[in-house]
């Protein structure tokens, strides 16, 4: 399974997938309905059955931080894990 | 022009106009001639077309009612400023780079303009829909006070209708829907370790349709024969055809709040999805993200259901076009159908993200982490997609396929098993915790018990048999107000008072806080319990009048919600007084492990001066020296370390 | 977890549950069931009430006991113990509620099946097996058809004892919902379709027949009312009012005006009639003058076209247009009925 | 605030990309994904409307101009793979061929809608006769409007590529432009399929 839409080109080739699958419908169903049915049908199959097979083959992203400041500066970071209460936090909040 | 990564071309700041000039800059003194600018193109272009094929009479008021809707908001976004940007975009001209220097509030006027800080909307989100909570509010104390006694007292039966109908379109797309993303807007960048929303400027232009959509509603009282009075659901045909020029207002209202929330949530989906700090992966997400995420995707799919179902009763009403009129070959239970397609999901619009505010707000106050996890995340997912495949529910007694009713009672039904899943992990999160009994956590506690109760009468109306005796009643009315009053506003009360001190650097009033939840808690139970009652004994819902047996039941209720509707004055006081004189909080009173408490309160304009980066899961209480993120490696310093005297 | 922990949790919930049963039982919830289907909706009310109690009383409990025993001490800053979860709960939790919601979900399915349902008739040919009345709404008045007693109409619902009857209903313009809350049936009027529903009373009785589906300025007065006779009474009813409507003007006038809904909307002295929603019916003479037309002539056209002359102060496409189609005697004896009693 | 945070006023920290898809590609699919249940909406009236006229269709009295609308959606089509093209140029560097499919795309776009508005005032039924009508116009209609709104977008990537803009590495302006011609494009076959010929 994969997002089949990502970009322009991709977009294209949807359009082009889409002129073929409504085109062989209207066709079939033009002729005679039930053989309309039957295309639509066995399209739509062969479409859910290629998108659950279909991979993308990409690198995994990078996840690295971005670091912003002089590399020796110090940042207050609430270790929340400790709790004081009620009254001492806002005194400590008043200043 | 050199290779870029952009290719777009900034301008420097504008230097701040003056003389005339200043009524060309976006803002407020463009406000006016532009809208009436637009006004005059709307009716010319209208008159134009009529004049060209010769239709009679030129000038006729429904239709240019119905284009000036359309035209004069456009007016008022043009005029302050909406879409300077884009327009100067297209146009290849340099592009003023207004998301950087438009950010952040630093008087109370940058709250009036257009402002892409992700903050400052939060906050305008927050404000507006207050206001319209409190107006929609007022239009439910009028209709108590019709309703204390039989026969009509203060108000015709046209102008009854218009407020039942008024109070509930303005509460769902006035308040609670955009109340919630207001919360979102404030809060998801921050969590996720973003400096701001994917597209700053579709966020703000997003807020902006609001307030439009709230004065279109309202403005319809002021519409020539009154307000639109077919109720928030707007059954066609009666909506269609059988309505005032007021109904087209609430049509456009619907427009330009549904463009709001897809927008919005265009936003919310993108800004997850791309933006979120290294190693924050979907699992290690806080659950307000995940129901945000989940919400979104409900808005985005199934919001323009409901554009299309008012497009079609306002081509009906004002083109005379044959959508629901059978006798032209139209089919009036489409309407309900399509309705009810958005509509469904939008209950869980509605409900998700406070489940996210529910989840933080126990899980923090009772210093445990979240009861399993995944399954709140996977239940989310699970009632996203069972949201779908239930709307018929509402049309038991419409006269739908009869075979169709059997399917929808169970689809209803399973909504259950995930929505029960939830319910059981918080209580299983509460047990054994070291619980904090702040107001956050009390709002909390009374959306988990009152959810309860509404979820409970939603499985009497799931079951058809029982349904086909109830829908259309005073239970309904019950249940409905159960699940949003009791389960929205509750977890937006929650969340507005969790995140208070965070948003405005201030500490709310405990005991005021603690006061209005006693007061909304009790005054809410004692309005709707009994309406159970009226319900399953005969009364319909939507009505100005009533048989005297009922008379006593119902003057009880008028004055609890006297009651209750004078608890939000305790409500607005706090946060009015607060928001101006409360003590300066803490950065993270609450001892929280998400992103949000990690920076000052209220946050740094870009919200983090460095991306952190997410080591470990977002609800780590109790595990000793768990982290949920951390800012370049170890080098943190404990709370010890402030300065404090 | 200790075990006097267990009992108190338990203790709490049995008086939640107890509380909550009291609630259930010693209110009076449900309107006196008037027919067979409204027996069976109370019992799947029950059915759901029972269970629900028992979901209501775990939720309670687990809340009161946690609030009462987990809470912190003020200035405590100790954690909970990290319990992220338990498999096994969680399985239970979530198939339990399943398995609760799909019995309710038969049980539903099949006291819904059997509601729809209409027996055989134990005599062949028997008029009132089913009895079928087709039901009109509009804004603001219903209307009751009898096919069967050669399209006797009715402004109120008038049922045999213990009979199934079959209500075909339809719309003239919006939609209504017809319920009889004792009988707890209801069925939304769409306009251009035909909705049945199925009604076995088994009680006498006159009972409310309201509109629930909000249908305009009208809805919450349009009401009427459904009486249940013996099937004997029933039929000389019907005999009687068929000889009624075909009899003289005068006499045959009222019956029209009643049958037809008429008072539902208007005031009108001789019919005691005294509803507000369309004009006085009392002053037809001075309203004729103002129309400027022949009295018999206004009354006529009024009923047939009801848009051709509006009152001052009433608005425009409010009547129902679909009084054209009564049978030209019926019409003919209305309008000299209410010539008649018009005020000098 | 920290003085931190002030001096970084002027520019926000750059946003880690946590996603493959670049974040205004993935905002036009999400939108476009809105809008086709927007068409949803629509296609469900006509299903409605169509089953319960249960009768041959289009209902009688009503002919369809499918030989007219079938050129017209050559023209519509062929104006993806002049969209297309563009694209690829200027993918390569090549501004001349950027400007010129752009510019014969939005050609076949005008040209596509003005000759749905001159059939419109030939088609002797208007969308207040009947529901056929109704739902005709309004599906059909709807299409014309996100016509429009694809052509203005195309019209804005036009100007800017004649003004200079876009080069190989940076051309988003003509890709999520073109992402929602595409989709109009396909939005059309499906109206055309169903209305005209099914």
């Amino acid at each position: 399974m994969k997002n089949p839409l990502r970009s322009e080109a991709e977009a294209f080739r949807f359009l082009l997938g889409a002129a073929v699958y409504f085109g062989l419908i209207a066709i079939a169903g033009v002729i005679n309905h039930w053989a309309g049915l039957a295309v639509f049908v066995v399209l739509s199959v062969g479409v859910v059955w290629w998108w659950m097979r279909a991979r993308r083959i990409e690198p995994p992203l990078q996840a690295t931080p971005v670091r912003r400041g002089a590399p020796d500066e110090r940042r207050i970071l609430v270790i929340a894990n400790r709790r004081r209460s009620w009254s001492s936090r806002l005194r400590s909040i008043r200043l | 022009m050199t290779a870029v990564t952009h290719d777009e071309v900034h301008a420097g700041p504008a230097p701040p106009p003056t003389g005339w000039r200043r009524l060309l800059a976006p803002g407020w003194l463009r406000v006016p001639w532009m809208t009436a600018l637009f006004f005059g193109i709307g009716a010319g272009i209208t008159v134009l077309v009529r004049w060209l094929e010769g239709w009679d009479p030129i000038w006729k008021g429904s239709v240019i009612t119905t284009v000036e809707l359309t035209a004069v908001p456009f007016g008022f976004l043009a005029g302050i400023g909406g879409f300077d940007y884009w327009m100067r975009y297209a146009a290849g001209s340099p592009t003023r780079p207004e998301d950087h220097s438009g950010h952040g509030a630093r008087s109370w006027r940058d709250y009036f303009r257009i402002n892409t800080d992700h903050k400052v909307i939060g906050i305008q989100y927050l404000v507006t829909t207050i206001f319209f909570f409190v107006a929609a509010g007022l239009l439910a104390m009028l209709m108590r006070a019709e309703l204390a006694r039989p026969g009509m007292q203060f108000v015709d039966n046209q102008t009854f209708n218009g407020l039942f109908s008024v109070h509930a379109a303005l509460m769902i797309f006035l308040f609670v829907i955009p109340a919630f993303a207001g919360i979102g807007n404030y809060v998801i960048p921050l969590m996720i370790g973003a400096p701001d929303m994917a597209f700053p400027r579709l966020n703000a232009l997003s807020f902006w349709l609001l307030p439009i959509a709230g004065f279109m509603m309202l403005g319809s009282f002021l519409a020539p024969g009154g307000a639109f009075a077919s109720g928030w659901t707007g059954y066609a045909p009666l909506a269609s055809t059988h309505q005032p020029i007021g109904s087209v207002f609430f049509n456009m209202g619907v427009q330009w709040a549904g463009a709001s929330s897809i927008m919005t949530a265009l936003n919310f989906l993108v800004t997850i999805i791309t933006m979120r700090a290294p190693g924050m992966s979907f699992w290690r997400m806080p659950l307000l993200v995940w129901a945000n995420f989940t919400t979104s995707l409900l808005v985005v799919i199934a919001t323009p259901f409901i554009a299309g179902s008012q497009f079609f009763v306002m081509f009906d009403h004002v083109m005379h076009t044959h959508f629901f009129d059978y006798q032209a070959g139209g089919y009036p239970l489409g309407y309900q159908h399509i309705f009810w397609f958005y509509s469904h999901p939008a209950v869980y619009i509605m409900m998700l993200p406070g489940f996210g505010i529910a989840s933080e707000v126990i899980s923090v106050m009772s210093r445990k982490p979240i009861f399993g996890y995944r399954l709140m995340a996977l239940s989310l997912l699970a009632i996203l997609v069972l949201g779908f495949s239930v709307w018929a529910h509402h049309m038991f007694v419409a006269g739908m396929a009869p075979w169709l009713r059997v399917p929808m009672m169970v689809t209803s039904m399973v909504i259950a098993v995930p929505t029960g899943i939830k319910v059981f992990s918080w209580l299983a999160t509460l047990w054994d915790g070291r619980i904090h009994f702040d107001t956050p956590m009390l709002f909390a506690l009374g959306f988990v018990s009152m959810f309860v109760i509404g979820g409970l009468s939603g499985i009497y109306l799931a079951a058809v048999p029982i349904d086909i005796h109830t829908s259309d009643t005073y239970f309904v009315v019950a249940h409905i107000h159960y699940v949003l009053f009791g389960g929205s506003l509750f977890t937006i009360f929650a969340g507005i008072y969790f995140w208070f001190p965070k948003m405005t650097g201030r500490m709310y009033d405990e005991r005021l806080g603690k006061l209005h939840f006693w007061l909304t808690f009790i005054g809410f139970n004692l309005t709707f319990f009994p309406m159970h009652w009226l319900g399953i004994q005969g009364m319909p819902r939507r009505v100005a009048d009533y048989v005297p047996r009922f008379a006593d039941l119902n003057m009880f209720i008028s004055l609890a919600s006297f009651g209750l509707g004078a608890s939000t004055l305790v409500f607005v006081y706090n946060m009015v007084k607060s928001w101006r004189f409360g003590p300066a909080a803490a950065a993270n009173p609450w001892r929280s492990l998400t992103l949000e408490w990690q920076v000052s309160s209220p946050p740094p304009i870009f919200n983090f001066d460095e991306i952190p980066q997410v080591v470990g899961n977002p609800y780590e209480y109790g595990v000793p020296d768990a982290r949920h993120a951390v800012f370049n490696g170890d080098r943190q310093v404990e709370l010890e370390e402030v300065p404090t005297r | 977890m200790r075990r006097g922990s267990v009992a108190q949790l338990v203790a709490i919930g049995i008086v939640c549950g107890g509380g909550a049963a009291l609630v259930a039982i010693l209110i009076p919830w449900l309107p006196d069931p008037a027919s067979r289907q409204a027996g069976r909706i109370d019992f799947v009310f029950w059915f759901v009430t029972v269970i629900c109690i028992a979901i209501f009383a775990l939720v309670a409990a687990v809340i009161i006991y946690s609030v009462l025993k987990f809470r912190a001490q003020p200035g405590e800053d100790m954690d909970g113990p990290p319990i992220h979860g338990n498999t096994g709960l969680e399985i239970v939790w979530t198939a339990v509620p399943a398995a609760l919601v799909t019995a309710i979900s038969i049980v539903s399915a099949i006291v819904l099946a059997k509601n729809d349902h209409i027996p055989k008739a134990s005599a062949a040919g028997d008029p009132l097996h089913p009895l079928v009345v087709e039901v009109t709404a509009q804004q603001f008045a219903w209307s009751f058809k009898y096919t069967g007693f050669g399209d006797l109409t009715s402004a109120t619902l008038k049922l045999p004892l213990n009979k199934p009857v079959k209500l075909r209903i339809t719309s003239l313009d919006v939609n209504h919902s017809f319920w009889v809350p004792e009988f707890g049936q209801k069925q939304d009027a769409v306009p251009g379709s035909w909705n049945n529903l199925v009604i076995t009373p088994d009680k006498n009785g006159t009972y409310p027949v309201i509109c629930t589906e909000l249908c305009g300025l009208g809805h919450a007065l349009m009401r009427s009312r459904a009486e249940v006779m013996p099937a004997q009474k029933f039929l000389s009813w019907a005999k009687g009012q068929q000889k009624k409507l075909g009899g003289p003007a005068g006499s045959s006038g009222k019956a029209v005006f009643t049958a037809n809904g008429c008072d539902s909307c208007h005031t009108f002295t001789p019919a005691g009639a005294n509803k507000k929603i369309g004009p006085d019916l009392d002053n037809l003479r001075q309203e004729a003058q103002r129309a400027g037309q022949p009295l018999e002539q206004f009354i006529r056209t009024s009923i047939v076209d009801p848009n051709a002359y509006v009152e001052p102060g009433f608005t425009k496409g409010l009547m129902p247009t679909s009084f054209s189609s009564l049978p030209k005697a019926q019409l003919d004896a209305l309008v000299s009925y209410l010539a008649g009693g018009a005020k000098k | 605030m920290t003085v931190q945070a002030e001096a970084h006023a002027a520019h926000p920290p750059e946003a880690h990309q946590s996603s493959r898809v670049d974040a205004r590609t993935l905002g036009m699919f999400l939108f476009i994904a809105s809008e086709v249940m927007l068409f949803g909406s629509f296609f469900t009236a006509y299903f409605f409307v169509r089953v319960s006229a249960h009768t041959h269709w289009p209902t009688a009295g009503h002919e369809l101009p499918v030989f007219v609308a079938g050129i017209n959606t050559i023209i519509l089509v062929s104006s993806s793979f002049t969209m297309h093209w563009a694209l690829q140029a200027i993918k390569r560097g090549n501004r001349a061929g950027l400007q010129a499919g752009l510019t014969l795309t939005f050609l076949l776009g005008l040209t596509f809608l003005l000759t749905q508005i001159r059939e419109y005032s030939r088609l002797g039924f208007a969308p207040y006769t009947d529901a056929f009508g109704t739902i005709f116009y309004c599906l059909t209609g709807l299409h014309g409007a996100h016509v429009f709104v694809g052509l203005t977008l195309l019209l804005a990537a036009t100007i800017r590529s004649y003004r200079g803009h876009y080069t190989a590495d940076a051309h988003w302006g003509v890709e999520i432009p073109g992402i929602y011609w595409h989709f109009v494009d396909v939005m059309w076959i499906v109206v055309y399929t169903t209305v005209y010929i099914l």
